[in-house]
């Protein structure tokens, strides 16, 4: 095991229109932690969390996972990677576990049933009904099931709470607080207070 | 458990992609009846005189049908575009290239081969010669993948845009022109009872290019377009 | 080599050399142009066959080489801006696109002036005006897709991808073309491109070819200029450069 | 002179060929130079005194 961490960052800049999101951003995370970005609406969050996943460019600066350039890697890295952004990323023409075996054929299956994972979100029950027809919780809670069907180390979430009640933000708590015990990594932006043991918590704040 | 093979992805997607489609059947139908539309109107312009219809034929239906194909290219990509799922497919364990392949297909079964099957009876109402609607059929077969293919490219490059459709036309109708001559003049050299080989070669030349290349140009395209 | 590819790249540098530069080589330009003007118009013997209308050869094709050695040099920008993500690339690829775009216009023009006198219309569907129209709208493609896109750093982009696509398409179209032409052969042979190889006549076209060129590089370094000053505005090499003087 | 103007007949196209190819080289130099010329005073007032 290389003695830099899983996921190193470098030197990383990022500009909008004219205006510096962040620059010389470097810093590490490793299995085990969780990485909580904050800040104002418009400081970058989403930018940044974009970029560790290599859908977007940075403007400056590289991103290593395993000591080796992510854009080197390609779908090595996206396969140890789970993403879920504002979009839900699902189908409303499709049910949901149509949806599901669609997110496991295009990840590393998880060794999970796809019922089991519905039962989990709540949604055994929508098993058969297209997406369309659900609410936003519900879609929300079926893009975040993505988590449990597939495997993969590092989570990168963007305001996953977005439109969950109460009782599946706690579930969800809980199930990123197991990802982390299993060495695993989130980074996560988020406006809800996070509650996660001191050391294996990173705050980033963009809009200082 | 250990990740699909890229086959079984490949037809995975492209299952997914044709169950999409039939959920709603609606839009299967535009490209057809555009494809019919145009046509009709070349006799009302033109006027009805059998052997000048008869000529004109190939040209005719080629440059409707890849108007037609051209029109429903948006709808490879902008259903995924618009609900993040394409984002998701990005960042699939999966080489890119294979997924649009598979989409590219998907879009083809759907708009390609209804031309296949529409070819002939508008072709008999333009009174072409029989000899050339085997030919014709065999251009069809061969030529609209590649317009597919080819097409994929530009609306990964436009998906971004707010008015795309315009730009897509600029930037795809200038790489139809060789799938076009070929296309045209076999079905007029068939018509004259001439030999055809030379044209079909080339198509399939173009077919087998545009199958190796275009992916990739297409996957990097939306990986810039989404970034 | 890398270290001076490296260097050129960095953008303070080249706005400097390319400033640098232009006297020199408008100074270059003016001389071959002259001299090719006189070969051209003086010089060379009136062509027996089309008599003087000819001359429009030292318009029509340099104009023509140059339209498609400017697409060539976008795509070579397109293939550095792809691998080596190079800012200068970038500026060099959209700064040349309106100036391939205008040669092509222009070879397209003196074509058709060129085929008035000899065919008396305006247009004649010949296999190397058509290939030159198709490249016209090629250019075309690559200008509105840059401005169709506001990040400019993703539409350079987009636009290196398209460059790529279309110089892989240009001999496919020119050879599509050619063949397509040779089928529904019209009455002329159109006698475009083997000019007599009478010395007399080549020469100034060569001395024309090479003055396009130069006017090339002092157009592409100008538009590139300005170009680079409007990416680079908040940058500090263009806050020295204009709040020093 | 008259004869070389005349150009055997064929002075219009000649003529307008070198016109147009006249005009559309100057364009495309003179347009950017303008074009940088507005941008660096644009420049000069966004970092206009220290620079900021």
């Amino acid at each position: 095991m290389s003695n830099t961490a899983l996921l190193q960052i470098n030197d990383l800049s990022c500009i909008r229109d004219d205006r510096v999101l962040f620059e010389h951003l470097s810093l590490s995370l490793d299995g085990g932690q969780m990485l909580l970005v904050e800040g104002r609406n418009g400081s970058g969050k989403t930018s940044l969390l974009r970029i560790l996943t290599g859908l977007k460019l940075a403007d400056a600066g590289d991103i290593f996972w395993q000591g080796q350039s992510i854009t080197r890697l390609g779908a090595d890295y996206y396969e140890a990677v789970n993403y879920v952004g504002h979009h839900d990323g699902i189908k409303r023409e499709l049910t949901c576990l149509e949806n599901l075996r669609l997110v496991q054929a295009m990840g590393k299956p998880a060794p999970i049933e796809l019922d089991d994972a519905l039962e989990q979100v709540l949604l055994y029950r929508y098993g058969d009904t297209p997406v369309g027809n659900l609410s936003a919780g519900q879609k929300r809670r079926l893009a975040l099931a993505r988590l449990l069907v597939t495997e993969s180390k590092l989570w990168i979430l963007d305001e996953p709470f977005t439109s969950l009640d109460k009782k599946s933000m706690d579930y969800f708590q809980g199930v990123f607080e197991q990802h982390i015990q299993n060495q695993g990594m989130v980074v996560m932006t988020s406006h809800h207070e996070m509650v996660m043991p001191g050391p294996s918590l990173k705050r980033l704040n963009l809009s200082e | 458990m250990n990740r699909l093979s890229l086959t079984q992805a490949f037809i995975f997607l492209l299952r997914r992609d044709l169950t999409l489609v039939f959920r709603n059947r609606g839009e299967l139908a535009n490209p057809l009846l555009f494809f019919i539309l145009v046509i009709t109107l070349f006799p009302l312009a033109i006027g009805a005189i059998p052997e000048l219809l008869a000529r004109i034929a190939p040209g005719i239906i080629w440059v409707a049908a890849l108007l037609a194909a051209m029109l429903s290219l948006d709808s490879i990509f902008r259903s995924d575009f618009d609900d993040g799922s394409l984002e998701q497919l990005l960042l699939s364990a999966h080489p890119m290239p294979v997924l649009v392949l598979a989409k590219v297909c998907a879009h083809w079964l759907v708009t390609g081969l209804p031309l296949l099957i529409m070819a002939p009876v508008l072709a008999e109402m333009l009174g072409m010669a029989s000899e050339a609607q085997g030919i014709l059929l065999l251009t069809i077969l061969i030529g609209t993948p590649v317009l597919s293919l080819i097409g994929a490219i530009g609306v990964a490059l436009t998906i971004g845009l707010r008015k795309g459709g315009i730009i897509l036309s600029l930037l795809v109708l200038p790489l139809y022109v060789p799938v076009l001559i070929f296309a045209a003049s076999a079905i007029e050299n068939a018509a004259l009872g001439l030999d055809v080989s030379a044209q079909i070669n080339m198509l399939l030349a173009f077919l087998f290019l545009a199958l190796s290349l275009s992916p990739w140009a297409t996957a990097a395209a939306l990986k810039m377009s989404m970034s | 080599m890398y270290l001076w590819f490296n260097k050129l790249g960095s953008p303070p540098h080249f706005y400097r050399i390319a400033g640098k530069w232009l006297p020199w080589l408008s100074a270059v330009f003016a001389l071959l142009l002259i001299t090719g003007l006189y070969g051209g118009l003086v010089y060379a013997p009136t062509d027996y066959q089309q008599g003087e209308s000819f001359r429009i050869i030292y318009i029509h094709v340099p104009a023509a080489w140059m339209s498609l050695f400017v697409y060539v040099v976008m795509a070579f920008c397109g293939v550095v801006i792809i691998v080596w993500r190079m800012k200068l690339a970038e500026v060099v690829l959209i700064s040349s696109a309106p100036i391939g775009a205008s040669f092509t216009f222009l070879a397209l023009a003196t074509g058709s002036l060129w085929g008035k006198p000899m065919w008396g219309t305006w247009w004649v569907w010949d296999a190397r005006l058509t290939s030159e129209l198709i490249l016209l709208f090629l250019y075309l493609g690559v200008i509105g897709l840059h401005s169709a896109i506001d990040d400019k750093r993703i539409a350079s982009r987009a636009v290196a991808i398209l460059a790529i696509v279309g110089v892989v398409n240009i001999p496919i179209i020119h050879y599509s073309v050619e063949w397509w032409n040779s089928l529904h052969q019209g009455p002329t042979v159109t006698k475009f491109d083997k000019p007599s190889i009478d010395m007399r006549m080549l020469i100034p076209l060569l001395i024309m070819a090479l003055s396009f060129q130069i006017y090339y590089v002092i157009a592409l370094f100008q538009s590139s200029r300005a170009e680079l000053l409007r990416r680079e505005r908040n940058s500090k090499w263009v806050a020295e450069l204009s709040g020093g003087n | 002179m008259s004869e070389f103007l005349n150009m055997g007949g064929y002075a219009v196209y000649v003529w307008s060929s070198y016109g147009l190819a006249a005009l559309i080289l100057w364009l495309n130099w003179y347009l950017p130079r303008r074009q940088h010329q507005q941008l660096l005073q644009q420049n000069k007032r966004r970092h206009h005194g220290t620079g900021e």
